[in-house]
């Protein structure tokens, strides 16, 4: 049965790590009886809270370039080029471990001198955002029908028209969802940030890093719980949302 | 350009341009400062603290995990925003060789007074020219008195532990602080660029590795308390001597180990300065600087300080500067210093 | 390609259309990527500064450092560990998409979003629960009663990559194995195939461009990471990741770090190369 | 030879097969003729194992086919889509199913070069199905379906993906091949010329249920339901009541000749079926016949399609004539069969 | 009023069209007809404005065409797929085109209206497309198409995708749609019978080359090259050399009956192609025709075509019955036609 062994060893860790967050003792290894303090002192912790903001920022930001640039980026791929060195360079970002982007960045940030800071995550996340989304819009591009736009330059409708009200909205459902996929990397990316951040600004997961890296405290096992069950959401909203939207392209 | 690096030799600060003129009576109201620090090394409230009493427009305290870290973002970029940077003593060295520091104007700090005068000659920056020390130190190990058989007494217990504590004792992972053990049970200074030594150095460390549970800069105290390690290399300030079980105990290994410090420098790209000046003065004023002594277990150069700090049963705050000084001070090594690099990795490569 | 030798009308709007959609993201390619890379690319022949930092002198110094036994042998390392997790995760995910892909279909995306959803959740949380599951006095140990060593080796560190990188396996191939057409099933077996035959003569083969997808998604991460060697190797384990992480963060030599870092890229390409040859002939 | 006992499949709500009964003999070309979502893939699907029915018993040659895998039946499948293996020459295909018998390698070479010769491909062993055109892809899996020399085989929609031309050369080609090979054909298929002009017999289904089982030209000319006449080729359909022996009486147009297929009770409802090429169209003077205006000539090649409108009917009355049709638009006609062409059945049945 | 001259395309090394040259008159119904592959898409596109053609000039009613983008030019393309924009309901679709002139609203509102009614959706402008069925479609997207009163309207394969029945029916409309708005329709096919029926005249493609532009009949009865008479519909095609007025002289059968299309020099090799239909299966103790073994007889409900096995032929001759063929396989039978239904044509266009 290979495929509930999948599923157990998947979920196992992340149900013992829940579990383990209504610990109402110290140890995060032994299980003492239910409380909520490391909810609470969570809820306090201030580094955590920041951190938060400035990941909600970061995500926001790079997805707004990501999405942007990449459906242009798509667009073009799909109808206005073919040239194969710039699918790959499109896909590229991607592809490449993220340490060598996150190294190649700082150098380059180093070079222009620019000030280190959450903007410098925005620019280096929105890198490899944009080839996520433009990977999922050009799938969608290469599977939809040329004729549509074709049919509306044919009933009268100029380049810019036709995109607006053709290519557009057939491409939405597309879109939502490199646009989603983009915001949940940028949420979870660690290496590229915590190379390119600057001093003074903090993600998540860098602030998760060094609270790890200082030791276990069951108020990590509280943080994951609380992650957990915002991704759970976000999931079923974000499919509910690509649902509707196909739905809508649809109708 | 930041990413040019200096040539200067060690020590003093070769290439530290010319100290900016600075307006002891600047109108401070219209500074703001940015500091960075190592997690929980200053208290929680220092920000709205030192704005108060500064009379500053904002403080802004930003925390990193590690030397390396901070060092990375202070060298990386033209302006790192940072007007006040927390490192230890060859790190502000190499940061000065790379002439990102301010040098320090005493004038401003008339707090440097309360320093011990041994704290004023460390090697790595004779006469505080471009750093202030914040804490001091020594690193030796830290061990569980109920655990251990024997007491450790050199730094060949734990390079060759016995059979009681095989895969139950952790040493440090950075460079310098890895081949401290070593380097010191052989005899040879902290500060070696010699090859052979070094060698020597790698072999024992080499041997060590198979009885080693992991190594760890961090979690040490931790894992002295679960009981998953008994001895361990620590910085005295970390050994976690005053845990309520009180079976924690420090000890300085008879070949001697080494005299950290842990520094407050000013960036030169800062356009803070007078705040910045008078940000470490606040720091070295002894009610605040006692706060560190009493709250994180370090040791703080600041005599008038030392003197108000009360000292608890265990604790390791008793340390004389005279005794600390036995220990010998690390500086960067510039170009060798990636002899260290190299052989941490050829160590911790070896499976 | 076509001959566009008269400038109609048509072909001068296709090429606005070209420069109007391409250009702002290949610009921001061009900066963001190609020139941090050719900048990344030319410190290798560079020194490191006394302090850190970069001299603009040439030297080879960096490549000759870098066939030194010690890094090859810690490019091995990279490459068994990355190697043997994503074997692992072909083995697991293979057969656990095949599975999902044969539910009826409101089960296949429950399914589905069930294997990506922990992926949702940090990546560093989800290593540190194997630390909790793991340590000495971890979970593991406390519920057996025993005192097994199970974390800081280097099975430790395989366990954590294929725990991270499961998913990015099994997502490829179930998206393969979806398409494929169940008749061609079908009819292997109406030929008197058994399932195993059918499964190796058939399935197989033609998923083969998924299992190379899942294969690379699984092998790059594994390959250049640094945080979980960390974690959950308790720095015993020097991966390629963790040398340049240490060139650019403590040792402050960035041209070897460079160097390092084009070396894993090299890897990568040539693997890719061996891989795209590898399909051609098939 | 096989014979199904009946089978009864429910796909939650849908009755795909509903107690269908069928013998097929030795030997037959067997043809399974309905609309689309009828169950004929379903029935076929069943026969070849890849489906359970949820009643009923299929048996080939008395030996219980439903208690065997589908690897393991004496039963060759060909699909709609033929299921070409995508990675595997022509001749690796066409092996495929010898290799699974474990059949000395020096046979194999040889069984596949003669049935290769035998559909025309022997020069295109070494090609991949892509590098095929429909038509040869389609004698691939033919190939590959009788080279194991299978008991019964079974064709589901063989020539739908084939274009007209094609088609026609690849219907001709299966009946020569079943003549030369023997073996039991059972084809699928919605398309009733196909049906007619392969098959022995064929089977009319309708929504899970075996309508008409008959030779192609008895269920052409003598449908015995409306829903078979108006399936099997374009009827025109004429509503009224019985009225004794050759005729039925229609509100429009008074009697209508035609011969009833079962005795019906004077005044039962009733509908009449008229062929195409059984109308025949002659001058406006005629003394036979019903009025009507030309309304459309459509040249097919070899026939002619002429609709006629005619008062009192919503849909024009086709008529087929060979060659290209004199008519002109708009002409005056009269419309007129002979009783003999025309079947009368009870309305009931729809 | 559309004039095409000397129109090349060349892609790579395929030349997708090769000096084309058509007129194509006012109100005229003109369909393109030729094998997959042969260029017919391509020539619709350069019309339309989505491709361009790398020589030849394309004029409407003497106005250069090749200058406009596709957006501006009066013509109306209708796609095989039929494009209609998911998005949008079925009134949206349509109006789409009006919405881009600009026009009022009230008028846009109206002249949908209007079109809706013509194909008979006007209970339906609120749908999306997905809501309806595929001949539902079609006529959606000739009513978009026509809204617009183009002067020029081009179907590509307008009814590939319907099925048998369906298709019929759309036939007929789509004619009668064409006698009611009066427009120009220029339709693409692959299917001769489509193009058969639909068109005024047909202009037969192969290779990007037209052979031959007819009337229907026309082409059917008088084809000029081996391709056209093989293309449109099934053609038994005889080898043997010209000789004189009404027969072909062939080594096999010796004199056999047919009509030169030309002159012909004695002893040119040429092609006699007779069609099925005409072709009359007699006796085998018949004084005329000749000899032959019955192959095979399908019966295709309203004909029934028999093969015929001939000695010295390696195709069997295929002749046309109406009804069911009361030939039994395996009689023997005299082959034979009039020389008035065979054309003889020179053997060199092939
Ligand atoms: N696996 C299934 N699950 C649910 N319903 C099914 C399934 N297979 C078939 N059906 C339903 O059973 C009925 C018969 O299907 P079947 O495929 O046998 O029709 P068919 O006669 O082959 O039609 P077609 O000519 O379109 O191929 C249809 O209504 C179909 O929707
Ligand atoms: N964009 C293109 N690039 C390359 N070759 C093309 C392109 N478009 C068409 N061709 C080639 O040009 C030839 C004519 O194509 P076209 O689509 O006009 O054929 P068609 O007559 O419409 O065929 P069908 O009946 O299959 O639609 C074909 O060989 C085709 O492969
Ligand atoms: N939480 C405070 C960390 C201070 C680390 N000091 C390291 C001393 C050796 N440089
Ligand atoms: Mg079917
Ligand atoms: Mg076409």
């Amino acid at each position: 049965m290979p495929f509930w062994a999948t599923y157990v060893f998947l979920y196992l860790p992340i149900v013992v790590l829940v579990l383990m967050s209504f610990n109402s003792g110290k140890s995060v290894y032994t299980y003492e009886g239910f409380s909520l303090k490391w909810y609470g002192e969570l809820a306090g912790d201030e580094r955590i809270r920041e951190g938060l903001v400035n990941t909600l920022i970061v995500a926001a930001g790079s997805t707004v370039i990501a999405t942007v640039l990449g459906t242009l980026l798509a667009v073009g791929l799909a109808r206005h080029t073919r040239s194969k060195l710039l699918d790959a360079l499109a896909l590229m970002p991607a592809v490449l471990p993220d340490l060598v982007l996150a190294i190649g960045l700082l150098v380059f940030y180093g070079m222009i001198q620019m000030t280190l800071g959450l903007h410098s995550v925005i620019l280096a996340h929105g890198l490899f955002s944009m080839a996520f989304v433009a990977a999922v819009v050009r799938t969608r591009l290469t599977n939809a029908d040329t004729s549509l736009e074709e049919a509306s330059r044919d009933l009268g409708a100029g380049p810019v028209s036709t995109f607006m009200r053709i290519t557009l909205p057939q491409l939405l459902p597309g879109i939502v969802a490199g646009a989603l996929l983009a915001f949940t990397l940028s949420l979870d990316e660690f290496v590229i940030a915590f190379f390119t951040v600057g001093n003074s600004d903090q993600t998540l997961p860098i602030v998760i890093y060094s609270m790890i890296r200082f030791g276990v405290t069951p108020k990590i096992n509280a943080l994951a719980a609380i992650l957990l069950l915002v991704s759970f959401t976000a999931v079923i909203a974000g499919q509910r949302l690509t649902k509707i939207g196909e739905t809508r392209a649809q109708d | 350009a930041a990413a040019c690096g200096g040539e200067s030799s060690n020590s003093s600060g070769g290439t530290s341009a010319a100290a900016a003129d600075l307006k002891p009576n600047a109108d401070l109201s219209k500074q703001k400062l940015q500091i960075t620090v190592w997690d929980g090394y200053t208290p929680k409230e220092l920000p709205e603290k030192a704005k108060e009493k500064l009379k500053v427009s904002e403080v802004e305290v930003t925390l990193h995990a590690t030397n390396e870290e901070a060092m990375t973002k202070l060298t990386a970029g033209g302006d790192s925003g940072i007007d006040v940077a927390f490192v230890s003593g060859q790190y502000a060295q190499a940061l000065n060789a790379q002439g990102l520091l301010e040098p320090i104007h005493p004038e401003l700090i008339p707090n440097l007074a309360n320093l011990y005068p041994e704290a004023t000659q460390l090697s790595y920056d004779k006469g505080n020219k471009y750093s202030v020390p914040y804490t001091w130190g020594t690193t030796g190990i830290c061990y569980r008195s109920d655990l251990v058989k024997a007491k450790p007494t050199s730094w060949n217990d734990i390079l060759k532990p016995p059979s009681w504590a095989d895969k139950k004792v952790t040493m440090m992972t950075t460079e310098r602080w890895l081949a401290l053990p070593a380097l010191k049970a052989l005899g040879y200074s902290v500060n070696t660029e010699k090859d052979e030594e070094i060698e020597k150095v790698k072999q024992l460390l080499l041997d060590a590795k198979p009885h080693l549970l992991a190594y760890d800069d961090t979690t040490f105290g931790d894992r002295l308390k679960s009981g998953e390690a008994v001895m361990v290399e620590a910085w005295d300030g970390w050994c976690p001597t005053t845990d309520e079980k009180q079976n924690i105990k420090f000890e300085v290994p008879k070949e001697g180990s080494d005299l950290w410090v842990d520094t407050m420098v000013i960036m030169k790209s800062s356009k803070n300065k007078e705040a910045a000046h008078a940000f470490i003065n606040y720091i070295l004023d002894p009610e605040i600087h006692r706060w560190a002594a009493e709250n994180i277990n370090y040791k703080v150069p600041n005599k008038a300080a030392m003197d108000k700090v009360t000292i608890s049963p265990g604790s390791l705050l008793g340390i004389k500067p005279a005794e600390l000084l036995n220990g010998e001070s690390l500086i960067d090594l510039g170009q060798a210093s990636t002899k260290y690099t190299r052989l941490a990795e050829e160590i911790k490569a070896q499976s | 390609m076509k001959s566009e030798a008269k400038a109609r009308p048509a072909s001068r709007g296709r090429r606005l259309g070209a420069f109007v959609f391409l250009s702002p993201g290949l610009t921001y390619l061009i900066v963001l990527l190609l020139v941090p890379l050719g900048l990344m690319v030319s410190y290798t022949v560079f020194q490191r500064g006394r302090f850190g930092g970069v001299v603009y002198e040439f030297t080879t110094e960096n490549f000759s450092r870098l066939v030194d036994p010690l890094y090859l042998g810690v490019l091995g390392t990279s490459l068994r560990i990355a190697a043997v997790t994503t074997l692992i995760a072909l083995l697991v995910g293979y057969p656990t998409a095949y599975l999902i892909a044969q539910l009826p279909n409101r089960w296949k995306t429950a399914a589905l979003v069930a294997i990506v959803l922990p992926f949702w959740t940090n990546f560093l949380i989800r290593v540190y629960a194997w630390i909790m599951l793991l340590s000495g006095p971890g979970v593991v140990n406390s519920l057996l009663g025993t005192k097994l060593e199970l974390l800081y080796k280097e099975g430790t560190i395989v366990a954590g990559l294929l725990y991270s990188y499961l998913p990015l396996m099994v997502l490829p191939l179930y998206a393969t194995i979806e398409k494929l057409d169940p008749q061609l099933r079908e009819a292997s077996a109406n030929l008197g195939a058994s399932a195993f035959t059918t499964f190796r003569k058939v399935t197989l083969p033609l998923t083969l461009p998924g299992v190379m997808t899942g294969c690379l998604f699984v092998f790059v991460p594994s390959f250049g990471n640094f945080v979980i060697p960390e974690m959950l190797g308790g720095n015993k384990t020097v991966m390629v990741g963790n040398l340049i992480r240490n060139q650019f963060l403590s040792a402050r030599d960035w041209p070897f770090g460079s160097t390092l870092a084009l070396a894993l890229v090299a890897v990568l390409v040539v693997l890719l190369l061996v891989q795209s040859w590898a399909a051609r002939r098939a | 030879m096989l014979k199904i006992d009946g089978v009864t499949r429910r796909f939650g709500d849908v009755t795909a097969l509903d107690e269908v009964s069928l013998e097929i003999g030795q030997g037959e070309f067997f043809a399974l003729l309905g609309p689309s979502g009828c169950g004929k893939t379903t029935l076929l699907r069943i026969i070849a194992g890849f489906e359970t029915p949820d009643a009923g018993t299929v048996t080939l040659d008395g030996e219980d086919l439903l208690a065997k895998p589908p690897n393991r039946r004496p039963i060759s499948l060909m699909f709609q889509s033929y299921a070409l293996f995508p990675h595997m020459t022509v001749a690796k295909n066409v092996a495929y199913g010898l290799e699974r018998e474990r059949l000395p390698r020096q046979e194999i070479k040889q069984r596949v070069g003669e049935v290769l010769e035998t559909v025309g491909l022997s020069a295109h062993g070494d090609r991949k199905p892509h590098q095929l055109s429909g038509g040869q892809r389609q004698r691939v899996a033919l190939a590959r379906s009788i080279v194991k020399r299978p008991r019964l085989l079974l064709l589901d929609e063989p020539l739908s993906a084939l274009d007209k031309k094609v088609r026609a050369d690849m219907q001709l080609e299966l009946k020569r091949l079943q003549n030369e090979v023997g073996i039991t054909f059972v084809v699928v298929t919605h398309d009733q010329e196909e049906a007619m002009s392969l098959a022995d017999r064929i089977a009319v289904f309708d929504s899970g249920s075996v309508r008409q089982v008959d030779e192609p030209i008895e269920l052409y000319e003598r449908p015995r339901s409306p829903f078979v006449a108006d399936f099997v080729g374009a009827n025109n359909i004429f509503r009224g009541t019985a009225s004794g022996l050759d005729g039925l009486k229609s509100a429009e147009f008074g009697m209508l000749p035609g011969t009833p297929l079962e005795e019906l009770e004077a005044d039962a409802e009733a509908l009449l079926a008229v062929r195409p090429e059984k109308v025949e169209l002659v001058d406006e003077s005629a003394a036979r016949g019903f009025k009507g205006t030309v309304l459309d000539v459509s040249f097919y090649g070899g026939v002619s399609h002429i609709s006629v409108e005619v008062e009192g009917r919503d849909r024009p009355v086709l008529a087929a004539v060979q060659g290209a049709g004199k008519m002109k638009q708009g002409a005056k006609v009269k419309v007129r069969w002979n009783a003999e062409d025309a079947v009368i059945m009870a309305a009931a049945g729809q």
